[in-house]
């Protein structure tokens, strides 16, 4: 094991990966930007070196000073946590090179995974099911209904080129198809030069599910069930949990095992997310493969009891998994939510500021991953977000009502949260009958926001 | 107040060991100034020699005159800046690395507390990641004080020296 | 359900509650005394009453004003918490006097539990074993060797006036039975002018062990496991976990079955505790009953998920049981220290102050339950309790590590706390093997104390 | 500046319906004395009279002469207290209770703003767990201000009354 890890990030994922670091007995090393002198990471770590200045490219993603620091002070190893240089090949190549362990999987499995088109390449070749459609270019209208009729209506047509929502068409029949076939060229044509379309099945009101993985660089790989995350705003995840309320043992079971196929196939070792896409009928589509700890990964350790961080760093020790799939037992109904110092009100605009008094909420279920404390003050460089609450109870309307509890206790001064929006979210009736999708908020929110 | 550091590879390669400087290292290296705080960079091989700049290499200049330090750290003891005067000036580290107070162990160190420097004079180097970066002045002046001691690991914004400026 | 509820308590178990009932939707009514006006249970609940000056006896004890507090703000029904009128059978019966329910068992049952030598009636004639000794007073050596025969030694020999280890001693065999019987005698009745003695087994550093019992009104009765709390300084507990080192399945079945039997002897319904001490062979004997939540109960809320508050709250609103014995799963360990303002280096002397800076622990299996907040001020008047650590993990070395993690990082500013004292009972080699008994502090712990 | 309360019981039994007061219910009462902050009772039920008095039944007096309030309540309203000079006293509830402010709802109240009182005169009842407990005053002086409407609930240390010192 590791005697000392420097930790190459900060705010409460830095926390986080203190706290397993401790645990494991091994000394800490905190970074920290001139903006971030007062931050819990570097008052609880064993030491700290100051990286740079406060915009993240002069320090957090500052590798040459990461590194240094690193080696000033005899790290072994460097976890990355999420955001900043977690997904960075070439950083966790770099560390490599000067010796230095990086806590994830192999800089060119990073790669791999990280280029969408390799990273499907891959999945499909392992079976994992993709979003159906027409394999590149469709140049005819025959070719269109062709490939239509294969994977069934509705289909999306998007631009090649495309982006921003620019060339998309939605066509329910092979009539509307036709039409939609030309104003999507013509749009392509004149938003990015290019009329080259392609067609995609158009997924209804899509859940979004992830499957969380762990492996060991001996091949052993497990799942710790899934986390439904479809509560997005404008794609960032608002609220997460575990299991969702879309899938059965059975679902569960088979979503596992693609995930641990993708994983295979990809010879993933490490903590790695497997995200998917699923459909009313229950179809699963793999999106992409996040080769990190995720930011919801505490809703997968309330339900199996496993530390996700830990077990990360054992395995970058090169230690085998301390788990077999049998071991992994899922209990009860955990849900997250990310506290933003945002203001709901105002088309949640950041909100920085100096906290005034902050009472973390407590009791029996509630786990709060945080870097305030009183009086701190939330600086506009980095992520809004400033606690994450996670609580655990024996069912899903238990687990609601906790959560209510939880962020109703959670005394924040002087900074506007997004917690009166998660408060309004937990008493939609929609979401409390589970039913959640990625448009949720636009679609049952709407007059909220 | 603008500081362009200067890298001297002073070892063969950047990973050691290897003979030629193939098209991958080449790479890690423009790559690896992209992503730093170092902005120029040369590099001297047998058969070849390598010049990079960034284009826009400015990074801010760290120095300070107030009398407050820029801030402190749990792992690395500093010693008290003696500031005398309005006019002294605090040269901050602009990275993170090891302080050499002379360009190898046998030379004698750039300057000493009492020397008059001119701008653009070597200060010190300091060695990230095995680049060894002259840090040079930005004024003319006379050194107060140095506050690294050679091979002491240094932190961004850490002071090196104090220079009464001219 | 009720739909108001009066909390006759304060601290963190007034908190405690407070939260149970957010949880099933019920408005809260705090009372507090005037020197807790600005404590956190006061501004946690939905409405606030003071009732009195700071010495308990004028406030948090005055029966008229917590009852006439209930009615003025119409609550339905009263949690005692623990400690002051937790076990006074009067006041349970006053409440029900004045439509106030108690959230406890029945008066009547306080009463009888609360009375030593009724409560081992009931629980002798339930066939729950009881620490072997002579039924009464003994009156001559004969009769002593006799009981001493049958009972096995080593025997003590008490003064049945007695009190303070007065008129106490202890013989290992027949020879050193006679004079030990003739000085207790003596001692006895200098002491309290009563020579009468009695015999009991002597339990050789016992462990406190103690069986969580749930019971409805309907007669269904469960239990929740067992607590180990032996690591106690002068009977007062400081370390509780469950489960308890010693206890293999068979034992645990059958100390929960005894409990039960206890139990529904007494006719029993809401939480209750039966404690007993066992000593090395594994031979358990009851104590007592508590008739109350206890201090302690986090433990088994961590390792089975079951909210023991929430659960009082429903039997005493008249619901029947959530859950059977089949249904109580305990997984991995949990871990309980209490921190109290208190001078280890000191004799464990009070130290009421005002607190600067306060940073909970938190992040994976941590829980909190206190009623402390940044710049708060510890008064002198109460329990020197501000907090209690609840930790849980896969295994007991998990959980000690996470234990020794959070308490490192629990910050309080200005106040001397018991936490330095806790973090070398869990690096004490003997409590890491599981042994513990209560006279460990003192036979393991005395150069530290 | 102490305060004797003196309990009147108006229903027939402290439980009510009862037609005998039975060595139990008289029990209760002894025991609710000593747990509670009423220190004298008067008890008349058919056929006989019991009276009873703490053995040290001096309660602090809670009354209050500075500006400030002793506290407040999320649950109660409270009106301000007009203090006009250095010698009006707020008198503070003693307990938590029910205000009347006259002995039935057919009499005058026992006060009005502008009366004169003397030591000892009632100037309230508080009504908690079904015995009515007489408030009087400690001194003599004018009534100022009234703070509780009739039959209010009232919280420990809540200001009833202001008055003005002889």
């Amino acid at each position: 094991m590791f005697s000392r890890v420097l930790i190459a990030n900060r705010g409460e994922i830095a926390v986080r990966i203190i706290r397993a670091c401790r645990e494991l007995g091994i000394d800490t090393i905190a970074v920290y930007s001139v903006a971030d002198r007062d931050s819990l990471h570097v008052k609880m770590a064993d030491m700290a070196v100051c990286i740079g200045g406060a915009p993240a490219r002069e320090s957090y993603l500052n590798i040459s000073n990461i590194i240094a620091a690193a080696q000033n002070l005899g790290a072994q190893a460097i976890h990355p946590g999420y955001g900043f240089l977690a997904e960075n090949h070439y950083f966790a190549d770099l560390c490599q090179t000067y010796n230095l362990k990086f806590i994830g999987p192999k800089a060119d499995v990073i790669e791999a995974m990280g280029d969408k088109v390799k990273a499907r390449e891959i999945a499909r070749a392992a079976g994992v099911p993709l979003v159906p459609g027409s394999d590149g270019a469709v140049s005819s209208y025959e070719e269109a209904v062709t490939v239509a009729q294969e994977i069934g209506y509705p289909i999306m047509i998007k631009a090649s080129a495309g982006g921003g929502g620019k060339g998309m068409r939605l066509a329910h029949t092979p009539e509307s198809l036709k039409e939609a076939l030309s104003t999507a060229r013509m749009e392509a044509n004149a938003a990015f030069g290019n009329d080259e379309i392609y067609i995609e099945k158009y997924i209804e009101e899509p859940r979004h599910i992830e499957i969380q993985v762990l492996g060991d660089e001996y091949g052993n790989l497990i799942h710790l069930g899934e986390r439904d995350c479809s509560l997005q705003r404008r794609n960032q995840k608002l609220l997460e949990e575990s299991p969702s309320t879309l899938l059965n043992e059975e679902m569960r079971r088979r979503m596992g095992e693609v995930a641990i196929n993708a994983a295979r196939a990809a010879e993933y070792f490490s903590a790695g997310t497997v995200e998917f896409l699923v459909d009313k009928k229950c179809n699963f589509y793999f999106i992409e493969m996040n080769t990190r700890v995720q930011v919801e990964h505490p809703v997968s350790e309330m339900v199996t009891g496993i530390d996700i961080v830990k077990e990360q760093i054992r395995i970058a020790a090169g230690q085998p998994l301390s788990y077999t799939q049998d071991d992994v037992k899922s209990r009860g109904w955990a849900i997250e939510c990310r506290v933003n110092a945002e203001d709901p009100d105002n088309n949640f605009q950041p909100y920085p500021g100096t906290v005034g008094q902050y009472v973390v909420p407590g009791g029996p279920g509630v786990r709060v991953d945080s870097s305030v404390y009183s009086n701190y003050t939330i600086t506009p460089y980095y992520d809004s977000m400033i606690a994450k609450v996670i609580v655990w109870g024996q069912d899903r309307p238990e687990a609601v009502a906790r959560m209510k509890r939880a962020l109703n206790e959670f005394i924040i001064e002087n900074i506007i949260t997004t917690i009166p929006f998660h408060l309004k979210v937990l008493d939609n009736a929609f979401f409390q009958r589970g039913e959640v999708y990625t448009n949720f908020i636009q679609r049952r929110m709407s007059s909220e926001v | 107040m603008k500081r362009h550091p200067v890298v001297k590879i002073k070892k063969r390669s950047v990973r050691g060991g290897d003979d030629e400087m193939n098209i991958d290292e080449i790479r890690e290296l423009i790559l690896l100034l992209d992503q730093t705080s170092i902005s120029d960079l040369e590099l001297e091989k047998e058969g070849y020699r390598i010049s990079l700049r960034k284009a826009n290499s400015e990074i801010p200049a760290p120095v300070n005159n107030s009398k407050g330090k820029v801030g402190g750290t749990k792992a690395l003891d500093e010693k008290e800046a003696k500031i005398t005067s309005e006019t002294a000036i605090e040269v901050l580290s602009p990275m993170v690395g090891t302080f050499y107070s002379a360009a190898s162990p046998d030379s004698e160190p750039y300057i000493k507390i009492g020397d008059h420097v001119e701008a653009g004079q070597t200060l010190c180097i300091l060695e990230a990641m095995k680049l060894f970066n002259e840090i040079k002045s930005d004024f003319a002046g006379t050194i107060v004080d140095i506050l690294a001691e050679n091979a002491e690991p240094i932190e961004f914004g850490q002071t090196l020296f104090i220079i009464e400026k001219d």
